[in-house]
């Protein structure tokens, strides 16, 4: 075999909620059988920023804050890669704020997996826009509220990094969501940063999982948005598969599913650019 | 104030300048394009150049064309005919137009100011507008009924015009075509009354014997290049001169299974396509100066994690949001020079839309096979003005992948490195999708397996290598080219535009006696050997600064060249550039020596 | 490999340089900062480096120290001493000791690799971890043990440590400070088996009469100075090294009324200073390369509307993401030259943390008194590394508004137009708030009154105007300043930590026979006369080029200044700068003549 | 008096929905006494940037997409101002929607008003995020929903151009809300292009005013966002005062008011920076 990167050892501080994130995503590829060489990991800056390092697929360390469109751009290109990003809560919700609103929107069939530890790791521990800041325990941003207040999302969930079968189980489903040209999935991982923000203690009593609800029904949008709406106001947080579309409104990625790009040898398409060059003779 | 119109002989010319002015959304500009096509029945070349504000609707809107036996990229500064739709038209206009000049005027709002046109340009008048409206029921048609009259002017016989008129307004459908040849007909009438009868006209233009051409504008040549060229995703966000090529592409792109993506802002474009290029698509991006200077962080994760990536910036008058519809050449400092840390780069400036083409072809080339930035800088003026050029011989084009792997390529390795340091510092790729050749990029510094890293030793190898690259692309990067008296003392370097507006100068200073020769680079940066040379080998160099900080200068001297053999002419008011300003500055600087 | 201990008079020294290497997190680095203070203590003024990874921990930490009879901005090459906590360690430092350099090295886990350190350094061994563990419970006792080591070397005298302690740990409590003294005589007590005995060690380091001090990092110095300059609004975003700004603003600028602003990305930033900009308020932002890459269309922005802005880049090696933590001076082109299309600006370029504070009093003056940006440029070494600086004399600072109109002001006027030609091409400017002073502020281009407009006869009296302002500013850019032989033929050009390593390489020369002179421009751009005079006058000038593609070197000849003259003398392995290099590389480019 | 700057008129073309929003917030000044140097007044670019010039005010244009920060940058640091931000949709939604975001997060004291045309005017028509794109006749993005779903949001109505008393009244609204210290206020006006985008006549049967509903309690945030999707789902869009949150959750503007900004003299303050330098000493 072709010797290819060594898979280095992640360097976060032992206790840090990204090394389960990394351990399901890895696992997830195996468990769906996705070729390793057929997957593109892309991922921000920042402490979460370096999974890609640690798993033997196609990786991409993308800028701070632009890993979706990233995403998105490398998806467009070629439909046929599984496409996931993953990246902090600094790098997804406040200089990448702007581009998670229109992945929504725009529902391209990419995997985005957030570790969201409500600060910023690398740069030693700044608040982040979903840290629970002044509003009476609400988290000042909740990216699935966002989600669901948007018509174009399709898949929109929250895992534990302390709960790892259900992170397996919806990192698995994030995967199979944006493989299946159902559109962009959303995951959010709460993922702790002890040395900067250790609250793993608050998570359990906090995360209320709806996938334990029997009667939750995640197609239905208006009543995910409503209990969450609820949640929040009692300061706690949703966690499951909040919003799963059971039909998407509109194709993914945009007016028409883009055909595959097929090469660019010359002389299969000269007919076609002299056609494109007769429009301009005058 | 109307003049009494003296009769005599048309004046014979085989170069055409004419400038049609009025307001935005009136339909004056169609007349340009009539001519255009008049002109181009009978072989000449031809080239428009429009004038319009950033607003919708109103406001002064002026089309100029010249047509000429040989391509010419530039308006001249004086004009033979001008017509002008209405009084505020009239200013801006007068100083172009002189002895042998005539005059076409509206009068259906306001005669011609006292004093404001010098007695000897030869003035025709006619209240279009008003006749349009009381003979033919709608304003519009004051465009056909002038069109009758330029037609007169210049000679060309009644039918020919008819026969244009059919043809464009064909689609349109019969009753179109009936009232617009009324029109035309009305037109015909009026230059009766001012003693020009068909084919006889003030100017008799000669016929020329160019063939079969294209009529394009650099935009839409870059947009062809980029296709030809083999780019299969361009991401883009509209900005004014550049919204062109991104159309152009949504247009064009899908029939060849491309994409073509409005991002939601210029940081989301260019990384797409970025992340489009990591796929082994060739990839590209595009913008005027204030878009391109978003795009700065971007671009330089191109040059750092070596992602080819090709970058349109069409650039219009600055600084920051600046004059949106003007000429400048003022982002040329930015695209050599900005960005953070070092990073290299290719800077290619076209000059034509020909020549846009061909280097946006080169720019996917160079790109992909170097792994890099590469820049194709335009200007407003050849982005959006039209020219008639060669058919492009598709024959000539290459496409050149580089150092890319199949899977075979890949099995026969001991060990693929994205990044491997290799003689000529580009490292074979690996696209996603291929097995076995699963690899990191980043923006980061890296080992050669792309694991992050700040190692000395190692540092300093990647960053060696980069550089080495640029050496290695030194022979296929697109060459000088240049005009005019190969033994002159004198050189004229030029970008973009300037390459038209210079050709008109060097022939304009040798009427004058002045010797010279121009200069175009075609690559910017890094600066070739030839054009080293070529300023090496001249007495004194004019740099034509389309900038106020004299920006090409500051290229060209930030490369090496000594500031002592460098004489800048600057241009900075958002006009064009015209070739008899340059002709006698130069001609002036020359002389009081 | 232990070596025997030769027993001898301490080495008198007045120059000590000391390295300390652990891993991230281990304490080891306060070794460093409790000999610094033991140091300063003695009039000695110290300089502390950092080399750390862009990680939060582990990984190798190494921190160096010099301590000097006069302020020096650089830690020497050769080291007196290395105090190294594992075996990664000793890796990058062995070719820093010499004949008589001491090497104490933490055996705990790993003897010393045969053959890695040369004979004739001095090899001290003891297992402080393993110690420290053992006889006081925890690792992080191995810091203080090894000082104890380390002051005996230094032959401090026990009870001036002892005094250190104390004062160190005093807010800790009385339990620390007892365990940690239990340490400090455990690293007494191994010294005795060293034959090091109190004030008898292998160096004898003179005392100093430097007074009171400031310790400093260059980013305090700034927040400071941006403080006291009368900034009152600044916003940011995290980026190592540049948030340590962001952070003292946020601790301090409160108490004087002003707001520290964490926004949600520099673009956010920018555009928020610029707002706070427009009220009077005196405002900035600052970030590292890629942040400011982000900012090139907002600085841009204040540019073209004339809104004075302070941006701080704080150069970090690139390119693109780069390593965040290493020091480089990559930026110089962007800040020079980026930005899409002609912009004025100024670029002041501090080589040491004093330096940084009065630079940045003088930016704050600079743009609102010519309303443009204007950049505090420095790279990650003087701004994380501490260095003791004379304490700044606030009697020196000016606060100059420039033509802010009053009410009354206003009264008195016939009209108010924001941009007024005037003869030094500033306009008086009235804030929100003000009656009488309504007023239209514009990235596009205007009118005087701030209308917009593309008339090219108002478009270049604007360009016009705001070039003029840079010539108004002439005056009032700080100077340059220089070090060594004046009458020298040879001068050396730095900006940033080539300050601090140039005094020394210049030293170092001079013992080697070589006359030179260090010229730190102080001001990068526009370039100051003084600058081209100084290039002028030498006959050979070697510019210290802390980049790959030798970006001071470029800027200096974008100005004009001939590449003749100019010698580049690159470093871009994103280590800092060191003296001897520096000096070597001149002397053999000297000798080889 | 002395002369400042004429107020020239607009340049768009005739019909343009700006034209009323101009004349509103023009009026509004005059309606709420606010002296007209005391409002800083930002508009982004497009054809809806430049209300600013035609009104005597002071004026500022701000960069495309950036007309928010640049007014909450000047509110900071001068709280006395009245500070009205304004401008497209394509500004606002498109290339300025992550600072949208944020605004709502962060809940400064300024009025933003966006000119919803739906396409970007002065570029020729292009499609902007809210234009009502293939999500079966549902706008891809719902700003005012977008705001519902943060809890930082204090205000959010829509007007429409075409129905003037309306529109001043909210428009009242909200620079009150902002001058009142009770944070952001967001005003979107449905103000069609004609020339590109000519929909002026669907906008009566589209919008549903729940100012005429007698039991609509816009303080509810839950109901109104309940409301606002049942209206998306059924291709109508809610207009009038959607949400004024009755109490803040927290101060307006960040975690302090900030202290206003009293000039920079040194002399004042010399003594506080000595305290500063003292703590470098060493
Ligand atoms: C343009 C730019 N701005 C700022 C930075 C500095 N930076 C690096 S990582 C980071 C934030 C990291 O926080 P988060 O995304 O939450 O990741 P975490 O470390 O918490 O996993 C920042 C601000 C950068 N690299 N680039
Ligand atoms: C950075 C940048 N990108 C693009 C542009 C070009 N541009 C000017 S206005 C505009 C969109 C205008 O649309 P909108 O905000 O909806 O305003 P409208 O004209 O519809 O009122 C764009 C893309 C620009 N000026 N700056
Ligand atoms: S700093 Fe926080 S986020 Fe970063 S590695 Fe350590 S625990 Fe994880
Ligand atoms: S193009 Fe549209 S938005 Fe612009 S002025 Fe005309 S109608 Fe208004
Ligand atoms: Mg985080
Ligand atoms: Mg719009």
């Amino acid at each position: 075999m072709t010797e290819t990167f060594p898979i280095k050892q992640p360097i976060w501080c032992a206790g840090c909620g990204h090394f389960g994130v990394l351990a399901a995503m890895d696992a997830s590829f195996d468990r769906l059988e996705i070729p390793r060489h057929d997957a593109l990991v892309l991922a921000g800056i920042g402490c979460s920023g370096t999974v890609q390092n640690h798993m033997p697929s196609y990786g991409y360390h993308a800028l701070h804050g632009r890993v979706v469109p990233s995403a998105i751009g490398a998806k467009l290109a070629n439909p046929d890669l599984t496409v996931v990003a993953a990246g902090g809560d600094g790098d997804g919700y406040a200089i990448g704020g702007g581009h998670l609103l229109h992945a929504f929107r725009t529902n391209a069939n990419i995997t985005y997996v957030v570790m969201n530890n409500e600060t910023y790791g690398l740069t030693k521990g700044q608040p982040s826009p979903s840290n629970a800041g002044g509003y009476q325990g609400q988290r000042e941003m909740d990216p699935i509220m966002v989600g669901l207040s948007l018509p174009g999302s399709t898949f929109l969930a929250r895992a534990y990094t302390g709960a790892p079968a259900q992170l397996d189980d919806l990192m698995d489903a994030a995967i199979n969501h944006a493989r299946a040209g159902q559109g962009f999935a959303f995951l959010e991982v709460i993922s702790p940063c002890v040395t900067y923000n250790d609250n793993y203690h608050e998570w359990p009593s906090t995360l209320v999982n709806v996938d334990e609800d029997e009667g939750y029904d995640p197609s239905d949008r208006a009543t995910a948005m409503a209990l969450n709406m609820k949640l929040a106001s009692e300061g706690k947080v949703a966690a499951g598969l909040i919003y799963r579309a059971s039909a998407t409104l509109r194709e993914a990625t945009g007016d028409s599913p883009p055909t595959p790009l097929e090469g660019i040898d010359l002389p299969r398409f000269t007919d076609s650019y002299e056609q494109v060059l007769d429009g301009y003779v005058g | 104030m109307e003049k009494e119109n003296k009769v005599a002989e048309p004046i014979q010319i085989d170069d055409v300048n004419v400038l049609v002015s009025g307001q935005g959304g009136d339909g004056s500009l169609t007349v340009t394009n009539m001519l255009g096509s008049l002109l181009r029945a009978r072989g000449m070349g031809v080239y428009t150049e429009r004038d319009v504000l950033s607003r919708i609707k109103g406001g002064k809107a002026a089309a100029s064309l010249r047509g000429s036996l040989n391509e010419r990229f530039v308006v001249r500064d004086r004009l033979q005919l001008a017509v002008i739709m209405d009084e505020e038209g009239l200013h801006g206009v007068a100083n172009r137009l002189g002895g042998d000049s005539v005059l076409l005027y509206d009068s259906s709002d306001a005669p011609i100011p006292e004093g404001l046109i010098s007695d000897d340009v030869r003035v025709l008048v006619a209240p279009f507008g008003r006749l349009a409206v009381r003979r033919l029921g709608r304003i519009l048609y004051k465009n056909s009924i002038s069109t009758g009259v330029v037609a007169r002017i210049l000679s060309i016989p009644d039918e020919e015009v008819r026969t244009e008129f059919r043809a464009r307004f064909k689609r349109l459908g019969g009753a179109i075509i009936d009232q617009n040849l009324k029109a035309l007909d009305l037109g015909f009438e009026i230059a009766e009354g001012m003693e020009l009868s068909s084919d006889t006209g003030v100017f008799r233009v000669d016929k020329g014997d160019i063939g079969e051409r294209l009529l394009m504008t650099g935009n839409e040549a870059i947009g062809m290049g980029f296709v030809v060229g083999g780019g299969r995703f361009f991401a883009g966000y509209p900005i004014t001169p550049a919204t062109d090529v991104l159309e152009f592409l949504q247009r064009h792109l899908p029939t060849f299974g491309g994409v073509a993506w409005q991002g939601e802002d210029e940081l989301a474009s260019v990384n797409m396509a970025i992340g489009a290029s990591l796929t082994g698509v060739r990839s590209g991006t595009g913008s005027s100066g204030p878009g391109i200077a978003l795009m700065q962080e971007g671009i330089g994760q191109a040059g750092s994690g070596e992602v080819p990536l090709v970058v349109v910036d069409t650039q219009r008058a600055g600084p920051s949001t600046g004059m949106p519809t003007k000429p400048e050449q003022s982002d040329l400092n930015m695209v050599c020079f900005g960005g953070n840390g070092d990073f290299e780069r290719i800077v290619l400036v076209p000059g034509d839309p020909e020549d846009c083409f061909w280097l946006t072809v080169d720019a996917c080339n160079l790109a992909q096979k170097y792994q890099m930035p590469v820049f194709v800088v335009t200007d407003q003026a050849i982005s959006q003005n039209t020219a008639s050029v060669p058919r492009f011989d598709l024959d000539q084009v290459k496409i050149d992948v580089g150092k890319r792997l199949s899977e075979e390529d890949l099995k026969s390795l001991e060990k693929y490195q994205r990044y491997a340091i290799t003689e000529d510092g580009v490292s074979p790729y690996s696209v996603p999708g291929t097995p076995g050749g699963q690899s990191l990029v980043t923006g980061n510094e890296r080992d050669e397996f792309g694991n992050v890293t700040t190692l000395p030793g190692i540092r300093q190898k990647m960053a060696d290598k980069r550089k080495l690259k640029l050496e290695t692309a030194k022979d296929d990067l697109p060459k000088p080219r240049e005009y005019g008296d190969e033994s002159a003392e004198i050189g004229i370097v030029v970008v973009n535009a300037g390459w038209g507006a210079g050709m008109d100068a060097v022939d304009e200073l040798k009427k004058l006696g002045v010797a010279s020769r121009l200069h175009h680079p075609r690559t910017l940066w890094p600066l070739t050997d030839e054009t080293r040379s070529f300023i090496d080998e001249k007495k004194r160099v004019y740099v034509i600064d389309h900038s106020s900080s004299a920006q090409l200068s500051g290229v060209l001297m930030h490369a090496g060249i000594s500031s002592q053999k460098l004489h800048s002419i600057m241009r900075y008011d958002g006009t064009p550039l015209r070739p008899v300003d340059l002709a006698e500055e130069i001609y002036r600087r020359e002389t009081e020596k």
